[in-house]
């Protein structure tokens, strides 16, 4: 039953390997602006934002740099910078 | 005469647009070419590998070259993700957009993205680079620039064309050969 | 919210896909399976050995899913189908049987309004003169209101919702799993790629839809109401114009000013129908 | 018990003695008394199952993808247009490696419009990966697929119960219907693989790899060869516990024929009279009947390389010869007659004048029998 | 003019070149492209067709049915699950002798999902009585493409050209593009048995007694032998006009081979180029690439009866052995090699081990190439 | 009323057949194509050599009349489907693509509740607690509302009708017959020996269906409105009994008072619906 | 090209046969009655009424007894009785 | 010994219906039997074929017999639509539902209308005559009263039963052979 293992597939990050080299921008986040509202945690589809003791952090080795936190982010706390 | 080449791209950058304007300039120019467009399931972001032939005799074969007599990479990043070396004939040659070559590998170079850049080719942030990449392989591939420009007009229309065709043509006079 | 979230980062979706984001509201059911039939997220969902979504997942074939969701219902409690609107158009004889089995299962549709895994495509919900693959010229058909024809079903739930508005599809999945039998929540989900717009204005558009009118969210357990934001954009004063919704979005290149103002008639419509069915279909 | 049955009501007994937990079926002429009947065991309370009505043949076969993906023995049946209607999970069944059963009552393919046999239906399955078996007669209906669950199980490859449309599906006749306890003794609960649960987390189905998907494919293939000594060694249990002995074939006077036919379904017993009228005259005829149309009873044929072989067609591959005929005459040098299709009624009388003219060495490579 | 065109593409400019009236299909990669370009070329008004976007691929056909009926010139195009979707319909068409085209690419059957080329789909239709072609290359898609419309009309047989997912379907390389009135010379306007008309009252299949309707399937299975002179005539004229000849096979150094393999589609590039290198050494083998698998070139095959023959297969009938090597082997002896299933990629290096090991005996009846 | 009847005499339809009075209605078509789906007019339409309907019919697939319908449609000016309740099931996404797409073609659903031709087996407009083959017990499910789900689609003609009311029936097929795009009715068609009542009962079934307020004539031509003799039956007071209609028939033995007193709660509701429609959906 | 004519079939009284032996009751018009409303004609299934010089006429050799002309009939004008 | 027959009936009558009873009688009797309905595609009303077999051995053959050793007509108007001399073998035998029998043929002849009327055993009009001609078949193929008897309780529940094996009894008792 060694086919078993091709038509079963177990959860797992990075299915697609380090997203984060799809990237063009990134998004850089500012602590000091930030207001705890959760959004870019709700909205990130790549759920690489995490909050962890009041500090939003994202995960660059998977964060494809879309945008979307920034753009939600009701007290401009995060800013989208070109990549070099 | 079969040159097989791989051309390394990230989705959305327009690979397989590329393999196509320069299979049109090969048959422009009297030869016989193939454009064979990897489709994994990527969704657009990720690395897609693009084979490309061109011979002067009817190309018969129709599977993917495992290894390439020339490897274009559109993105420096794509470095990291693949050793270009396992893809590349004993004697096959990179051709990178970058400021700078590879050592250690025959390597032709152009500032694909600054030309892009220059020329406000630009969609969602991404320099759009794939024509200014034709130019600089049809370059090294010694096709003529007139087939290029031709190509490339046969393949897009208005204002599109005309930035393009400068794409190809600053490239296809920029590209050098890396000797580091 | 806790979105304790079933969906794995670095998994093949584009960057800003609106089903990566509604994905997420998964999170909150008890002991889900979740069946999906062809589409951007088997693409999303990942490829084997690993998988990107959390919960236990049957890839099944296109027009299939609420039947196969129905066949494990048979097993388990808590069976949630979740396809796209090009799903609901081949398997829209599936979808109707179920409901009209009264299987229990929840079913989302996350309608991207065209087939985006194939290419952008149009698809019955692809909006009027939206410019597809297939519909080079825009499209001529009116968008399908799956959700107006899911309620004439006459099941026990059936929802609208948008991913600029997580919460509230939070609030309408969670309740939808604790209603015994067929619950539907059409789910409005803008697609960078497919409807050419920047990645980053994912959430946005879908609030614009919203807050032009375009969009309204409602839902009906017995009872029919408009919900949340929507509550608000019943006065048409309070709406932002039609045209920042459409203007953003490259697939509607071209529309001309009276197109504007026919969808705005068509949209009043609605309203309309919305508004009388919220004051007839009203248990209290 | 021996009653009268018709090959419908014996498959639905069957079914039931089966224990089968969940059936979905769509109606069609001539599969629907099947699930009729079903619905009427369960509305009165004699089987403990659940009965789901579905809009289409699609939607019923996805229906026990569902219910057997989560464990529960299912079934379900279907006919002709009612196959190619759900053709697509046909496929997705059995490359899920997914046991089940479906009853697949044969039927002509239209138009014009048309409820009678013809095996052309069922042997659009052959390259799919069920496994594919045709009843003659009512007993074989209900005894094929009791044996199939565990057949279907052990290997975790779907299985079609074949049975020709009115001839056997609506004929009325003795079958001796075993009692509950000794089909328990031989059938044990469902295996299967792997199992769909909430608390295990993993997906089934999702996009692999070409060379992986390929190499599971290869494993069908000799899974499919394995099946060969399931069917014989289950069929031999069989035997040992009801009485009636099965197997990939039936093989009927051929150990010292000259002259072999070749053929599958209810008309074998209409060829097994005629045989016997050929043997009184002397002649050495025999008949192998494939009760097994996949996993193909190739071995089996082989031996039988140095006589004269008449393959019987009911179904015909449009653009070269019977469909049959195709497949043994891969193994051996046959003659192959394609008679019957679209229902028309093939006797003993037929097959006697059929096969004086095989022996006579009057027929033609393909010969159509009308 | 020669120019750089997809297989895909080229089938879209033959459609054109075709004057087809109305095309119906539904999405599904890698057949997408065929039927965008399609569109693009309407709206642009470089086409004058109507394009019908339908919900599944049961309807596209049933569009086309529809049109067809009516006397348009139609076509649809599928791959895989779309194809096993609208599966019921192809068998409805056939059935009612209505000319028309399909494009089918060629794609691996789910699960687990795979996108890449296998000819299993395809094969589900040999029984049906379709004729099916498999184009090498884009220029053969191109011409095969314009030559079905005509050899399906003179037949009344719908017609499936098939093309290898991604190989030839998206993969872009010279085609010469005739000009329309070049075609316009070659393939007259539309021509069929019947034509549905409010004026002409009479109805389309309606039940019909089994007899005459077996004798319906008779003349189909005649108008399928009667098939293999319409396509080499329609593809010498076709040389003739277009300086390209066609024909049911193509022979590759196949008169004073020894060993001759057997094979279709894309790959059979590949294979030549084998075959040049053992030619180089000295090896007398040959290729036949089967370009069309219905009607079956049987008579072709068995002229190389007394050469050593292997077939290599894209396509495996689960519980036999490979499909083609199954109708090869019926006519004459054969090795069988399963390569390529789910995409898999199969080169020039691998047949020509392949080849060697043939030639040298190494090769059982049935070989797995993984 | 001129039926220059299309229905030949010595047709095989059952003593009573409620299809076989429907099909005369489509006389008063010009030059109709038309397309049937299998189904109990598959057997009424006859045998070859012979046909009984004196059009030119088009025998096709359960799921694929209306796809087929719209290729006929792009030659022919006159189409028509007519198809059972059975093949709404089935070809539900069929039909719900075409209305979509707006197809210039009229489809006549002849629901009799149940598929016949296979003998009596429950469909999605099967009644609540109907006995059929498949539902012994009675059916568990509500009659699918074909034709709200149809108006739902947005297209230009939705109507029901009866067999028990022939004028109005014909005079909306002629309706129909002048719109372009896509025309829906949804046809009444008591069976005999589907529903176990006398053959000579027909028409009168039929008929105490729209009196007892069970089935409601209406149409929306862009407006809506109650139609024919349902006008009458909007004052509840004038209706017969639900009892009458339910007793003479064979499939709702042992309804119980309760069961009727539920179905009675279910049509006030949509008559309720409909009645707001009637005042919502309002060109005048 | 046999295979047209199994296809397709032109339009016949008696497709199957002469269904009037299907009856088991008959009706019997009654002219007297009639009040020639055309209900009968417009709702018998079998299409085997006709209405000529303002006489109802039925044609048994088709009609199949069903009873439905007899039960619209406002006027009692046509009465089933049992076929011998 | 294998005895073929062909039950001819108009859709409606019960012809299936009763070739099963007989079919369970025979088993009850210690007989193979089978009883194949003819399926057409008619409605009720139209003329239905039924063959039936008995045998003392397993009956192998499936296919309907073109002839039968007896033929039984459930309404004499059948006789108007097909001639039974046609499917019936030389020195076969007719069993029929009438007040007399048939000239020139074997003839057995039961008033089944008669019974099923006197039993009120009707429906819509017909008179329900299977169960009574079952009993004129079994005793003219010499089955057993009892075997038929308990088959008719097999296959009918509550009211219907008893009326039923009464029909059955009465023409086993009634049917006569002609002689005229
Ligand atoms: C029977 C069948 N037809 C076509 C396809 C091809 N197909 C796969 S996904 C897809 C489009 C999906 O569109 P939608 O459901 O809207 O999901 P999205 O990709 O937009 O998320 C299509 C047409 C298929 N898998 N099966
Ligand atoms: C794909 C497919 N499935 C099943 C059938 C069998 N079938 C033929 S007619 C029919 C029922 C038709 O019911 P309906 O449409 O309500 O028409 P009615 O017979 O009641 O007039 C069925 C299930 C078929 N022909 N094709
Ligand atoms: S840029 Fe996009 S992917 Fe990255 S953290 Fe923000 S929302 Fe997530
Ligand atoms: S959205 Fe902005 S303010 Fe809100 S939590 Fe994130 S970073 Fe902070
Ligand atoms: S195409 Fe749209 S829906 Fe599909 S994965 Fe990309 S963003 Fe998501
Ligand atoms: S079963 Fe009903 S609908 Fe069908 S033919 Fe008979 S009366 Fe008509
Ligand atoms: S009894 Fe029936 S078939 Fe005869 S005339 Fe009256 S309505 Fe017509
Ligand atoms: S229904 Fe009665 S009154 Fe009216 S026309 Fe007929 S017979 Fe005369
Ligand atoms: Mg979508
Ligand atoms: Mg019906």
């Amino acid at each position: 039953m060694e086919w078993l293992k091709t038509l079963i597939s177990r959860p797992s990050k990075g299915v697609s390997g380090k997203t984060g080299y799809w990237r063009t921008f990134k998004p850089i986040y500012d602590r000091d602006k930030c207001v705890l509202c959760y959004e870019c945690y709700v909205y990130c589809p790549e759920n690489c934002v995490e909050i962890v003791e009041k500090v939003v952090k994202i995960d660059y080795d998977f964060c494809k740099g879309c945008g979307i936190c920034s753009e939600v982010c009701p007290a401009n706390a995060i800013e989208m910078v070109k990549e070099d | 005469m079969l040159k097989e080449g791989i051309i390394l791209c990230l989705g959305g950058q327009g690979g397989v647009t590329a393999g196509r304007i320069l299979a049109l300039a090969c048959v422009k120019d009297g030869l016989y070419a193939q454009a064979i467009p990897h489709f994994g399931a990527e969704r657009r972001g990720a690395l897609v590998k693009n084979y490309f032939r061109l011979s002067d005799k009817p190309i018969r074969r129709h599977s993917p070259a495992k290894r390439g007599d020339f490897v274009v990479v559109f993105a420096e990043k794509i470095l990291n993700l693949i050793d270009v070396k396992e893809i590349l004939k004993e004697d096959g040659l990179v051709i990178l957009n970058s400021k700078r070559g590879l050592n250690g590998l025959k390597c032709y170079y152009v500032n694909a993205s600054e030309i892009a850049l220059r020329l406000n080719l630009v969609s969602a942030g991404w320099p759009i680079v794939n024509t200014a990449m034709v130019g600089a392989i049809a370059r090294v591939l010694n096709l003529s620039l007139d087939s290029v420009l031709s190509a490339v007009e046969d393949t897009f229309g208005g204002r599109l064309e005309d930035i393009n065709k400068k794409a190809v043509e600053i490239a296809y006079g920029e590209v050098k050969s890396w000797s580091g | 919210m806790d979105l304790r979230c079933v969906l794995l980062p670095g998994n093949p979706s584009c960057q800003g896909c609106p089903h990566a984001i509604g994905l997420k509201a998964l999170s909150v059911l008890e002991n889900p399976i979740v069946v999906v039939p062809a589409g951007c997220t088997t693409i999303i969902a990942g490829f084997n050995p690993k998988q990107s979504i959390d919960l236990p997942v049957v890839h099944v074939p296109f027009a299939s899913a609420p039947a196969v969701a129905c066949g494990l219902s048979k097993a388990y409690d808590n069976v949630v189908v979740w396809m796209g609107d090009g799903a609901t158009d081949i398997g829209f004889s599936t979808l109707s049987g179920s409901a009209i089995r009264n299987d229990n299962i929840l079913v989302v549709v996350s309608d991207n309004e065209a087939y985006m895994n194939t290419g952008i495509q149009m698809s019955g919900t692809t909006f009027w003169k939206a410019k597809t693959t297939t519909t080079p010229a825009g499209k001529r058909e009116e968008k399908k209101d799956l959700a107006l024809i899911m309620l004439m079903h006459r099941i026990p739930y059936v929802a609208t919702a948008s991913v600029g508005y997580m919460r509230d599809f939070v609030r309408k999945v969670k309740k939808a799993s604790k209603i015994k039998g067929f619950k539907f929540i059409h789910l409005h989900s803008p697609c960078p790629p497919g409807w050419r717009f920047d990645s980053s204005k994912t959430v946005e558009v879908a609030r614009m839809a919203v807050k032009s009118g375009a969009w309204i969210l409602w839902e009906y357990d017995g009872s029919f109401r408009i919900t949340g934001m929507s509550r608000m954009f019943r006065d048409k004063s309070k709406r932002i114009p039609l045209t920042e919704y459409l203007r953003v979005q490259g697939r509607f290149k071209g529309l001309t000013e009276e197109d504007v103002r026919t969808i705005e008639e068509r949209i009043d419509e609605v309203w309309k129908l919305l508004d009388v069915l919220e004051n007839t279909i009203n248990k209290a | 018990m021996k009653t009268i049955l018709t090959g419908n009501h014996a498959v639905a007994y069957a079914v039931k003695l089966s224990r089968v937990k969940v059936v979905s079926a769509y109606p069609i002429t001539p599969q629907t008394t099947i699930v009729e009947k079903i619905a009427e065991m369960i509305a009165k309370g004699e089987m403990d199952a659940e009965f789901v009505n579905v809009e289409s043949e699609h939607s019923a076969l996805s229906v026990v993808y569902g219910s057997a993906l989560a464990g529960l023995r299912s079934f379900t049946a279907t006919s002709s247009h009612g196959l190619l209607y759900m053709y697509e999970m046909c496929w997705w069944v059995s490359n899920s490696r997914l046991p089940l059963v479906m009853a697949v009552v044969t039927r002509t393919i239209g138009p014009p419009w048309n409820i009678h046999t013809d095996h052309t239906d069922l042997m659009t399955l052959r390259d799919s990966g069920w496994i594919i078996a045709m009843a003659e007669n009512a007993q074989e209906a209900l005894d094929l697929t009791i044996q199939s669950f565990k057949i279907s199980e052990s290997l975790n490859l779907p299985f079609a119960v074949g049975l020709d449309a009115f001839v056997v599906s609506h004929t009325a006749e003795v079958v001796d219907v075993p009692d509950q306890e000794t089909v328990d003794e031989f059938l044990p609960e469902r295996k299967q693989a792997y199992r769909v649960d909430p608390n295990d987390v993993f997906a089934v189905g999702n996009i692999a790899d070409n060379l992986e998907t390929m190499r599971m494919r290869r494993e069908m293939a000799l899974d499919m060869e394995k099946a060969k000594g399931v069917i014989d060694e289950v069929g031999r249990e069989f035997g040992e516990i009801f009485g009636r002995r099965y197997g990939l074939v039936e093989e009927y006077m051929v150990d010292d024929a000259e002259y072999i036919v070749v053929m599958t379904g209810a008309w074998s017993g209409d060829a097994k009279e005629a045989v016997d009228i050929l043997r009184k005259r002397g002649i050495q005829i025999g008949l192998l009947k494939l009760r097994y149309i996949r996993p193909f009873p190739r071995e089996v044929i082989e031996r039988f390389d140095d006589r004269k072989i008449l393959v019987v067609d009911r179904s015909f591959s449009m653009g070269h010869r019977g469909t049959l005929g195709i497949e043994v005459g891969n193994v051996v040098d046959c003659k192959n007659v394609v008679a019957g299709l679209c229902g028309v009624d093939v006797g003993f009388e037929d097959f006697k004048e059929m096969f004086e003219r095989f022996v006579r060495g009057e027929l033609g490579e393909v010969e159509w029998w009308i």
